[in-house]
């Protein structure tokens, strides 16, 4: 912590392994078979509107539900609807799932571009889009902009620091679409009357750095924010407070400080979108890992199984651990047979899994998870009082603004699970009814 | 409960200090050698047998309200007694008490058991029981003096054991020595008693009798 | 390919683990162990390993023992091990460190539960035990190099922290103090090697540098009115150096915030120049670190860090109050109040007249004046000494008070008292025409095993027939007016002699040889 | 006034009450279990502490002494603190209720705590003036205090420890009694240098 500059957020240097760096975004062959699942975002689940046998297009909806809180799910092939199944996501929920036959003619749905004049237009056209936060989280982008008194928002941040190790799809984003970036803040800010916007891009990605800064000169409202390389700058909470200066007060949203913070790549997207109407069918993944051969990074249409992706990029056979996302907060595969869905970023294989089992051992009491949570909590204490199931004392100490990034187990010397045992006892408090 | 019952429970079972953790005081403070740790012990005996004997003679007479000071009153007579005989007669160890003699009045074992056992039973009972009291007293005062002038001065009773060979650690003469050798020893009776000792400290009756019953150490677990 | 290994978020560590940090601070200790060698000879080598060694099996026998998980492979007692023989002198009997291996390792660590659960320095309580309990040999320091000339008789030169505190010998320059060519512990005098370990220590970040700096920069801030050159020699030399980098930055024993540690090493700093300026220790570095110890709880306390966002109120925890129901209890009518006082005073007066009657029988002449015990034990230290009277006390010198003072025909004895290292000093001094007959101490509160032995008649026979000022000396009488002090009890036999001196001046102003 | 401040340091620092004295060890070890009840016990023990010597002295100097009953100190001592107490938790109890809910609790325990008594029999053996008494009675009640906040904060530590079976409960932290007041050995010799 140096003492010199300003409240510096704590957190951890990781190895970057930015290897995919200049791996240009190509398209992997069409896959003869999706499996498109009904829940790929934070809310309820969506339900199938085709039956066994349809017919369906490219960017065709294939499931949807009248609750606000939800992404519509769209088609990613023309072909013919195969089966509906129920399937277990990689974060361990099961969700219904729609497999549809590739026919290989990959016939587009006739999009309409949207007509957007009022927030309330901007905001049913973003839901239409089925677009979710492509960070990896997965909340679905219209309820950030459905704000009832959309006055109160006035900064949008755009989040490109994708401090994650491997991963370098927001790089490319950044690198290969800076226009529609640009083209996609407009918008945003032009439709719900934001004043300024800052993007938030780690400094080990200078030249993202130097591109955007390029293009957004053009809006003086737009800053691009160079950020140092230390995990987790992308948690929204920490990349406010490092770009806008705001505290995010406990418990409230980022809105209720009139910040929106979007992920690079939804802005992107979104920018097409309102060119084209072509809703969020295929996502931008990086493929890397010690047992992947050739890395890089790939366009893959959603419901893809993650053994193909694999197999395309040669790293399936020997791999003995598949992550999906990054190492610090991704989720271990458990069958490859599994669907890449609109959250999930990356792709990891390796021959064997990189932190070796580490048997915890006595905490030494070093201080170093104090240290290194961003949320300046102390995950030491949080896992005496979990064991303890002392719920008094895990509310006083505060385990609900765990972001679970993950970086108190990272450099825990007694290798003592803490962020796990923060996720055992959020559940605890919410089983509770906190 | 048989006589025997009665005597042998001070003794060892329901031992004040060892078990049930009354009286750390002058079991921390006048133990530095084994024969102050006896005469010590002896003289609280002497004390609990002289107040057990009259408070059983008097239970009828002494009011509810006033029992407390009432046995306090006669328990400092009993020491005070002691005062003078050791004075007279035994003045190296009057000396070597000094404070701790007059603050047996505050012992809890004797007001412990005025309140638990004199006050209900009959005189030869509350004699006996006193004596059992008193030697296991005695006898935990024994224990911790010895082990701490053996190790710490390297003599027993005064007579050097060292040979000009071993050297005394002195740090067992000083308080933190005491603490140490008497954690040590409570330790020990409950490896021994296989934590029978820890259970029976927590349901005896010994401390439910003393006023401080609520907020004393070794109550505390009977709280708990 | 067989099935994929299932492991929870996050998949990677820094690699950091309990043994590679130990195994740092070990690397880090390399330099002191080096120059321990170099000015103390390779006996260092052997206590420092004997002491490790030690360590290692009380700790493995000890989880065997009580079937625990086996952490002898954190190397935790390895490092514990090598810093309890940095704070031995070079000559400590070997057993004695094996003893203080023991206290470190069970007693002070084991014993709570292991690595994390310790609330006190192992190494730092072992040494203060080992101090307390032999403090001779803890105190006998030898010469650097001394080792290379092994035929010259050991000479015992005092620790330029002795000498600070006041007794004799020559202060070394700062720079011989930095290197480390001087007195004192095993692996504590060389502060260019320990500074070495520390900079590697800060370069792997096993340590933070808040405490170092917080605790040396108060001893420094602290010793600064006293001219640099003193500070100087101030900050290199006893423990410090070593205390400051090695013993307080001991994870489990100290604060886990930066603010905390801040706080730690100024107490720390604080207390050391407190206890090494005025406290009887010449060595203040341990005492002061296990003291801000047992403050570590509430330091953290005070210093935790407050959750991101937590606005001030949100902190603010509500007191919740424990109500205790006061019962009402209602005033009673005066007749049940009457009669328990009216009992209670009847036995009141009852014990009062039994004592006041024991008293009379048992009452034991309170004679002033000459008793026969008091008598004897004059004749003792002048013999031959007749009909004794009680004088009028002369004046007595400003560092000591004569109390009393009896007169007989063969010489005068005079009871002195004079402040020592505990506190009073209670001495009967005989004196003759011929110079002291005897002397002999009725009453002392020196630390006992240590101080007391100037009570001793091995020390006191030395006073006998002097006639002049007598002089202490260390270890050898120089001078023929010099008497020879208990090993280690400086204070206590420079105490006696003044006394003797004291008695001496006021028997030569009684007028000549005590008629 | 030097004489004063000699008397009130040590009393708090190198002959701590209970770390050195060795009174007062059953509430020491019994009520230093949560912060705030140490802090009331300290409070409470102070308090009596200093009541108990403004009220013996006088009776020993001058009702004692005169009539050369001072084998009877003991005796009056412990019945002026009994009845002292029981008339401080009424008068608590009826016009200050707050404070008596705080330390309501801690008063029976006065009665038989060996530090309250030994302050009083220690001012008349040390021979000290009244003043000095009072001194003496402020030093050792603040000695205590700190000594069980001190210790109070320890056994925060202790909760987490996991000692051996026998070891757990009194006897591990009877052996951290003995760490705390081997520390205050540091203390020793500070007193008399200090003030010269």
């Amino acid at each position: 912590m140096s003492l010199l500059n300003g409240k510096r957020i704590n957190g951890v240097t990781v190895r970057h392994d930015k290897n995919t760096k200049n791996a240009v975004t190509t398209p992997i062959p069409l896959p003869q078979r999706v499996t498109i699942p009904m829940q790929q975002h934070m809310g309820v689940p969506c339900k199938p509107l085709v039956e066994v046998g349809d017919r369906v297009l490219v960017g065709q909806k294939i499931g949807d539900t009248e609750h606000l809180f939800a992404a519509p799910v769209h088609s990613s092939v023309s072909g013919e609807v195969e089966a509906l199944t129920e399937i277990v996501l990689p974060g361990g929920k099961r969700s219904q799932a729609v497999v549809i036959h590739a026919d290989g003619k990959q016939e587009e749905f006739p999009h309409k571009t949207p007509t957007i004049t009022t927030a309330q237009d901007f905001f049913t056209a973003v839901r239409r889009s089925g677009l979710v936060g492509l960070g990896g989280a997965g909340f679905p982008a219209h309820m950030k902009l459905a704000y009832k008194d959309v006055e109160r928002l006035d900064t949008l941040v755009v989040n490109a620091a994708e401090c994650e190790p491997y991963i370098t799809s927001d790089y490319r984003t950044c690198i290969e679409s800076a226009e529609d970036v640009f083209d996609g803040i407009e918008a945003v800010m032009h439709f719900l009357g934001l004043t300024h916007c800052f993007i938030g891009i780690e400094k080990n990605k200078p030249e993202a750095i130097e591109k955007l800064g390029k293009i957004c000169k053009a809006d003086s409202r737009i800053r691009v924010v160079p950020l140092p390389a230390r995990y987790p700058q992308g948690a929204e909470k920490v990349l406010i407070y490092q770009t806008t200066g705001r505290t995010v007060r406990a418990g409230s949203l980022p809105a209720d400080s009139g910040v929106m913070m979007q992920n690079v790549s939804s802005i992107a997207f979104l920018a097409d979108y309102l060119r084209r109407g072509r809703p969020l069918i295929e996502r931008f993944i990086t493929v890397d890992g010690t047992a992947v051969e050739r890395p890089g990074n790939y366009s893959v249409p959603v419901g893809t199984s993650i053994r193909e992706v694999l197999e395309y990029c040669g790293g399936f056979e020997k791999a003995t651990q598949i992550l999906s996302g990054g190492p610090m907060m991704g989720s271990a595969v458990a069958d490859p047979e599994m669907p890449v869905t609109k959250t999930c970023n990356a792709l990891l294989a390796f021959t064997e899994p990189e932190d070796f089992a580490l048997s915890a051992t006595d905490c030494i009491r070093c201080g170093r998870c104090t240290a290194a949570c961003p949320m300046g909590l102390r995950p030491g204490m949080l896992e005496d009082a979990y064991d303890k199931r002392d719920t008094a004392q895990l509310r006083a100490l505060s385990v609900t603004l765990c972001v679970g990034c993950g970086s108190c187990s990272y450099v825990c010397p007694a290798g003592r699970p803490l962020s796990q045992k923060n996720v055992l006892a959020k559940d605890l408090l919410r089983k509770e009814g906190n | 409960m048989k006589n025997r019952e009665i005597f042998l429970r001070g003794l060892l079972k329901e031992n004040p200090v060892l078990v049930m953790l009354l009286g750390t005081c002058p079991t921390l403070a006048v133990t530095t050698m084994a024969l102050n740790g006896i005469g010590m012990g002896l003289a609280t005996t002497f004390v609990l047998l002289g107040s057990n004997v009259v408070i059983s003679l008097l239970k009828r007479v002494i009011p509810k309200e006033v029992r407390l000071p009432c046995y306090i009153v006669i328990i400092a007579g009993f020491v005070t007694l002691v005062g003078f005989l050791l004075e007279r007669y035994l003045p190296a160890l009057n000396q070597a008490l000094g404070l701790f003699l007059s603050l047996i009045t505050v012992n809890c074992i004797i007001l412990g058991r005025a309140e638990m056992f004199a006050s209900k039973n009959s005189v030869g009972k509350s004699a006996l029981d006193a004596l059992g009291m008193g030697f296991g007293f005695t006898l935990a005062l024994f224990c911790m003096g010895a082990v701490r002038e053996l190790i710490g001065a390297g003599t027993i009773f005064g007579i050097d054991i060292t040979f000009g060979v071993l050297e005394p650690m002195l740090i067992f003469i000083l308080p933190a020595g005491g603490f140490f050798v008497f954690g040590c020893l409570i330790a020990l009776v409950n490896r021994l008693t296989k934590g029978r000792a820890a259970e029976r400290r927590s349901q005896a009756d010994g401390c439910a009798g003393c006023p401080a019953a609520g907020a004393c150490g070794g109550c505390e677990e009977v709280a708990k | 390919m067989e099935a994929l290994i299932v492991s929870q978020s996050p998949h990677r560590h820094s690699g950091v683990t309990t043994p590679v940090i130990m195994r740092d601070v070990l690397i880090a200790l390399i330099p002191a162990l080096i120059a321990s060698v170099v000015f103390f000879g390779p006996r260092a080598l052997l206590v420092t390993a004997v002491t490790t060694a030690s360590a290692i099996f009380f700790e493995y026998a000890y989880r065997r023992l009580m079937h625990r998980q086996q952490t002898v492979g954190d190397l935790s007692a390895a490092v514990t091990g090598v810093l309890l023989a940095f704070n031995l002198p070079v000559s400590i009997p070997l057993w004695i460190a094996v003893i203080g291996s023991f206290v470190a390792i069970v007693v002070v660590k084991q014993l709570f539960g292991g690595i994390g659960k310790n609330f006190a320095n192992p190494a730092i309580t072992a040494r203060i035990v080992l101090m307390v309990s032999f403090a001779v040999h803890m105190t006998n320091w030898t010469e650097p190099f001394a080792y290379l000339h092994p035929q010259a008789e050991a000479v015992a030169s005092a620790t330029p922290l002795a000498v600070l505190a006041g007794s004799e010998g020559t202060l070394p320059s700062p720079l011989m103090l930095f290197l480390g060519n001087c007195g004192g512990c095993l692996g504590e005098t060389s502060a260019l090697a320990l500074l070495l370990g520390g900079a590697y220590l800060l370069y792997k970040r096993v340590i933070r540098p808040h405490i170092p700096l917080a605790y040396l920069g108060t001893v420094a801030l602290l010793t600064l009115p006293f001219g640099v050159e003193r500070m100087a020699t101030y900050l290199f030399s006893g423990g410090l150096a070593i205390g400051a980098i090695f013993m307080a930055t001991d994870y489990t024993t100290s604060p886990i915030t930066g603010k905390g540690k801040i706080i730690f090493g100024i107490g720390c700093g604080l207390l050391t120049v407190l206890i090494r300026q005025f406290g009887s220790y010449p060595e203040g570095v341990s005492f002061s670190i296990l003291l801000m110890n047992l403050l570590v709880p509430y330091i953290d306390i005070w210093t935790a860090p407050r959750p991101f966002g937590l606005t001030r109120d949100k902190k603010k925890k509500e007191k919740t109050k424990t109500a205790v129901e006061g019962d009402q209890t209602p005033i009673r009518p005066l007749r049940d109040v009457l009669r328990p006082t009216a009992v209670l005073c009847v036995v009141v007066v009852l014990i009062a007249g039994a004592l006041l009657a024991t008293y009379r029988v048992t009452r034991v002449e309170e004679e002033t004046g000459l008793t026969e015990a008091l008598i004897s034990e004059l004749t003792e230290l002048v013999p031959q000494g007749a009909d004794w009277e009680e004088l009028q006390p002369p004046a007595s010198p400003e560092n000591a008070t004569i109390t009393r003072c009896f007169g007989s025909s063969a010489g005068h004895v005079y009871e002195v008292v004079t402040k020592s290292y505990g506190g009073d000093l209670t001495l009967l001094v005989g004196i003759t025409p011929e110079g002291v007959s005897g002397v002999s101490v009725t009453e002392t509160s020196d630390t006992p095993g240590l101080g007391s032995k100037a009570a001793d008649e091995g020390f006191l026979s030395q006073f006998a027939g002097r006639k002049g000022e007598i002089t202490v000396a260390k270890n050898k009488a120089t001078r023929d007016s010099d008497i020879v002090a208990v090993a280690g009890a400086t204070i206590s036999s420079r105490a006696v002699t003044t006394a003797v001196n004291a008695a001496l001046a006021a028997d030569s102003e009684l007028g000549g040889d005590g008629e | 006034m030097r004489e004063m401040m000699i008397i009130l340091v040590s009393a708090v620092l190198v002959d701590n009450f209970v770390l050195t004295k060795f009174m007062g060890i059953c509430p020491f070890l019994g009520v230093s279990k949560k912060v705030d009840s140490a802090a009331g016990m300290g409070v409470a023990v102070t308090f009596v502490m200093v009541m108990a010597t403004l009220c013996t002295y006088p009776v020993y100097t001058l009702l004692l002494v005169p009539f050369g009953l001072q084998y009877l100190n003991t005796v009056s001592f412990i019945l002026i603190i009994a009845l002292f107490v029981q008339l401080v938790e009424i008068i608590l109890r009826r016009f200050v209720p707050p404070l008596y809910q705080a330390l309501g609790i801690y008063l029976p325990l006065i009665t038989t705590n060996c530090a309250v008594l030994g302050v009083t029999l220690l001012n008349i053996t040390e021979e000290y003036t009244f003043a000095q008494s009072v001194v003496n009675a402020l030093g050792a009640g603040i000695g205590f205090t700190i000594a069980l906040l001190l210790f109070a904060g320890v056994r925060r530590r202790l909760e987490a420890a996991n000692p051996p079976k026998p070891f757990s409960g009194m006897p591990i932290t009877l052996i951290s009694a003995a760490i705390v007041s081997l520390s205050f050995l540091g203390f020793s010799g500070v007193v008399e240098n200090l003030f010269g």
